[in-house]
């Protein structure tokens, strides 16, 4: 555990941010067991990683970039993250729109492809910063994990990055898997943060079990991309505790015995130690949280599903404008229903 | 037998039969491939032909040119064939030309497998139908089952072809298409499309699931008096010009369904066939059905974008007069 | 001026309206691009909105999804249109979806510039023409100028226009192509395709290059007393449906001029929009002249390849029913 | 000046391969300037790494996938190579074709490209072995510029090679520009080998205008790879002493006084000396070697110029056999004209 002079309330209020991302996580994943959300990917096991980064920024001037598993733990950054992550998971449109000020992009469903725009983001906040001749304050943070660092995106971005000097963080979560396949069969790189090395950017390997730890080292990388040194590689070794997403069944193939020696090092648990050693836990506590957490998702949950649909804005939001043809297509829409 | 247990049927013969045949990809090893495709190789022919690769969809599909100069035969598998767009570059670029740039001096007997349309509420980019994406690329030849005796007899020819052949496989279909799958020796060539039902008032042109929902269009129509016969195309290239001319020639009307956007997808090259080879036989214009000139929407909207059988019956009547 | 002067001139213009325009690519900045199409943009607007890129078009084309989220307005170029192949997935995949995935939280004000197209004898992926490799994928926009006037109104409204667009040069254009190009402000909205000539015995439709040669083709045909329009299209996405009707309309024949590979070519497109929309004014077949369904030839054979006069004379002759 | 022992004899022919390398190049590039031929790379600067290269390789059991710019200097793989290249150049489609059984592949113009395709093929040689129950005895070896190592293909192919223990040498041909970008603006990365970091292979640097260290460095990494330990990167430092192509002029962007410091280290030179000290050379050997070189190509200059071309070879090579289409453009190919 990581000594960083973190006050009391903040610990805390990480903790609870955990617990609440896997009570959101958990609910996903049983509303589509219910059929009322479709394929989703649950967060245990990032929980840390997740949170521990969201700390280290600033909501109101950095900007994430997620994959996709990272939704339900950031809600640092505005309550519309969750929101509308539920909306993505029923299949509701709306789901793709965090709407301003929330500086959170949707979930990337194409592996990788986030980082070369998270990379432009953070080349156009600096260039902004130049334009109105100050200095840049923001960074961006993109995550990515370690079976999507395989792309050639990742790559071609890291090297970019550092070459612009961009103000940019890539956060590597390596939970040792992409669906079937273990990171030891993604790359022969002693750590994915080696790759850094090829990118001319420090790279660090943190426990992503360890929320403080993250914090400290996307704190420091955040502190020198506004200093204007550049980009920089962290990559947050987790365990994926549960399926890949409820598609999935680990069953064929993660070792029973590795995935119980993983869940010994539960984010969650790990967390619950510093409470206390802090003297901040109770189990009062932790059920309030718990059952607040739950609350929060409940009302989440019955806003999507009460949300609107218009069949129509199938149309809407291909350009600023529909073409004739787009209206062509509207005008005939259900007239063969 | 349905769809999905055809192709796996397949691939485990015709791994049997040439040991050259390499079958890689993401999760195609101890998973069985997301949707078991390739369940029990591994097993049955070892991880030296039977490979979990990185991710990393470029480097499958040009590693697939270098086996196959080296003698191979590699069959691999894109997940979803929205992300072939990350290997775009190797498959249109490479993939497709390794034989003409060099003047034939390779073979290039590559079979790359990859699910793809909608009906499942797939996250985005894993139900786009993207063939016509590849069908104006030359040195491609594009397969596209919609029965499982014919995933079979395709899927087969697709790997003793020389050629590059991208296979496509319905995910919709995977489980729900269920027939008659002959369990030896089956073969179904190239270019020879499938007729369904003798129908004489219409023609329903499609391939792939819509070939399915197109019959039962034709079933509904039967039903309000309109004899259609569907016609499945089954290869996009080579494509079946005369089976299209005399279905035309017999029927008049034409309706052709795809599931991808209207805008030039590979519909268009088919009304322009029948503009080139049988203009004079059509007695109105062909009618389109299609997806929208949107991207493949959120699971909720689906229904609303993808052809469904009202929408197939609706064309059907505008093609023979009946509505405007 | 010539084309590929328009060009820059257009970009000196935009880069000083607006400051939020960057241009950045492969060798755009000291060498001021192989074609010399950012020439001078350089020393004009400094190193911080001109910039050289590392060697990977994925990046070039996936970094203006961010800058367009951040406000800027991105200008990249691909170095050459077959190279946008290894940017598929971010253009297909990304560039053309921000808005649609983000539901327009985010513009995306992106215009990718590239060029394309043979008749100058280059390597291999540096001629071929993909538009229709692009025209299926919804929420681009697909602009294709044939004279150095539409170069700069066509580029102009690109930039300011609040959507994607992917802007082709003809590589035998640049500097071939020569018109009266407006100094000042000069906009051409997109959609409306421009007719040239005033010929009422068949119309010959064609965009970017193909618009020259066709030019040519009715002046030679004028000649043999068949009077030609040629309907230059101007931009692909969105298409200028109403020109296309009203020149069918008047002429009742019609060929479409493409240099891409015949299958599934853009050509098609018009085909079926034509079929769609103005079937009963066609008084025979659309004629199609293409590029063979053949990747791009080498220097010595790409005169037999790519469409010219003779051929698209031919394509007329047939059209109009002078010979079979 | 790697001390290496290599005999006399081969040092001579070596030296011998790199002048008329040269030779071969400058014939070309005037070939363009005179309109006989098209666009084409000349070789100036990199005669030592790419013959240095070939001679560690073994042309019986090797593979070579070029870029661009080795075409001229690979004449140990057999007289075919320069042949098919010089009809490449001038843009005949048998420029494509090189014959069995010489095992070089086509320059690659789409950048990094072939490394997917030299990883297939080592992996394919590797498999073959395998399949005939005997030991591998082959590698591939595939070049790379310094500006195409940006594109993802190159990353992909490196991280995939390792954990495939692939017999694949990679040598990466850093001569300092990528047309006018200079390698400083291509990467931060300390050096281009320390890319290998990230795929987990051994990479080094070397001096490319050295024939025999680049001799050694391949050398070794071949032996790695048939020994089954895997794959190496190696990058050979060189400079681009002509433009990068017919096409272009480096006066707008390369600094003259760069440009004359790296032509006190013209490989050429560095060889020469060599030979001085082995007492190999003279001006006689020197100017006989270089009438040599001139004949042999001006015989392939006007053995391509003479060879037959057949239009209708268009509709060849797409497919084994024509489709019905292609037989139908095939068939109405010339109807027009
Ligand atoms: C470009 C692309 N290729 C393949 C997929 C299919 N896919 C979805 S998730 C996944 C594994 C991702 O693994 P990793 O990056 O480690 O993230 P994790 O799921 O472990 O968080 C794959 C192969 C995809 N979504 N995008
Ligand atoms: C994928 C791709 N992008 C761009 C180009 C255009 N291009 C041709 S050569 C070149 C520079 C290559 O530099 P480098 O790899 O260092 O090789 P060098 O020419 O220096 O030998 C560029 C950008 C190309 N051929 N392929
Ligand atoms: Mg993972
Ligand atoms: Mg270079």
């Amino acid at each position: 555990m990581a000594l960083v002079g973190l006050d009391d309330s903040v610990v805390k209020e990480m903790y609870s941010q955990m617990l609440a991302a896997r009570v959101f996580s958990q609910r996903l994943f049983n509303l589509q067991r219910q059929g009322r959300a479709g394929t989703n990917a649950p967060v245990d096991g990032n929980e840390a990683t997740i949170v521990g980064a969201a700390f280290a920024l600033d909501p109101e001037r950095d900007w994430v970039l997620p994959q996709y598993r990272e939704l339900v733990g950031l809600e640092r950054f505005g309550k519309d993250v969750l929101d509308r992550y539920v909306l993505f998971c029923i299949g509701h449109p709306d789901g793709g729109h965090i709407p301003e000020p929330v500086r959170v992009w949707p979930p990337q469903i194409s592996l990788a492809t986030q980082l070369p725009h998270a990379l432009g983001m953070a080349w156009g906040l600096k260039r902004e910063a130049e334009m109105e001749s100050r200095p840049n304050e923001s960074c961006v943070l993109a995550f990515i994990g370690d079976g999507a660092s395989s792309e050639g995106d990742f790559y071609e971005t890291g090297n970019f990055a550092a070459v612009l000097d961009a103000p940019l963080v890539i956060l590597l979560v390596n939970n040792g898997w992409a669906i079937s396949t273990p990171a030891s069969s993604q790359t022969r790189a002693k750590t994915f943060s080696e790759k850094a090395k090829g990118f001319g950017m420090p790279g660090v390997t943190v426990d992503g079990t360890d929320a403080l730890a993250v914090f400290d080292a996307v704190k420091e990388a955040r502190t020198r991309a506004i200093a204007g040194a550049g980009p920089s590689l962290i990559e947050a070794i987790t365990y994926r505790l549960a399926p890949h997403t409820t598609a999935d069944d680990p069953t064929r193939y993660v070792p029973p015995e590795e995935l119980a020696a993983a869940r010994e090092r539960d984010p969650l648990t790990v967390m619950k130690s510093e409470m206390e050693r802090r003297g901040l836990w109770s189990e009062d506590w932790e059920a309030a949280t718990l059952v607040q957490a739950d609350e929060r998702m409940e009302q989440a949950v019955l806003a999507a599903e009460a949300r609107p649909l218009d069949p129509e804005s199938l149309f809407h939001h291909v350009f600023d404008e529909l073409t004739p043809r787009l209206s062509r297509q509207r005008q005939n829409f259900g007239a063969g229903r | 037998m349905n769809m999905v247990e055809a192709i796996n049927h397949t691939l485990h013969r015709e791994m049997t039969r040439d040991e050259r045949v390499m079958v890689f990809g993401q999760d195609v090893g101890v998973n069985g491939g997301v949707f078991r495709a390739t369940e029990g190789l591994l097993n049955g022919f070892g991880a030296r032909r039977v490979v979990d690769t990185p991710l990393a969809e470029g480097v499958i599909a040009g590693t697939a040119v270098g086996l196959a100069a080296a003698g191979m035969i590699p069959v691999p598998e894109i997940q979803f064939l929205g992300f072939s767009y990350q290997a775009y570059h190797q498959i249109a670029g490479q993939v497709a030309r390794l034989r003409y740039r060099t003047r034939s001096r390779f073979d290039a007997p590559i079979t790359i497998r990859s699910p793809f349309g909608g009906g499942v509420r797939t996250p985005e980019l894993h139900s786009d139908s993207l063939e016509a994406q590849y069908a104006n690329v030359p040195g491609l030849k594009i397969v596209m089952p919609a029965s499982a005796a014919d995933a079979k007899g395709l899927l087969t020819t697709a790997i003793r072809d020389p050629n590059p052949v991208l296979f496509l496989e319905p995910l919709r279909g995977y489980r729900m298409i269920k027939d008659d799958v002959p369990l030896g020796e089956h073969t179904v060539p190239f270019g020879q499309a499938r007729t369904l039902g003798d129908g004489a008032d219409v023609v329903i042109i499609a391939w792939s699931f819509m070939v399915e929902l197109s019959r039962r269009a034709a079933v509904r129509l039967a039903d309000q008096g309109v004899s259609a016969r569907v016609l499945d195309l089954r290869t996009l290239v080579p494509l079946d010009v005369e089976s299209i001319v005399s279905a035309v020639e017999t029927c008049g009307r034409v309706v052709v369904v795809q599931e991808a956007p209207e805008t030039s997808g590979f519909s268009s090259e088919v009304i322009a066939t029948i503009n080139d080879e049988a203009f004079y036989s059509l007695e109105a214009p062909v009618v389109r059905v299609s997806g929208y000139d949107a991207p493949y929407p959120t699971g909720m909207l689906e229904d609303y974008y993808v052809p469904d059988v009202d929408r197939i019956v609706a064309g059907v009547l505008k093609a023979i007069g009946e509505i405007a």
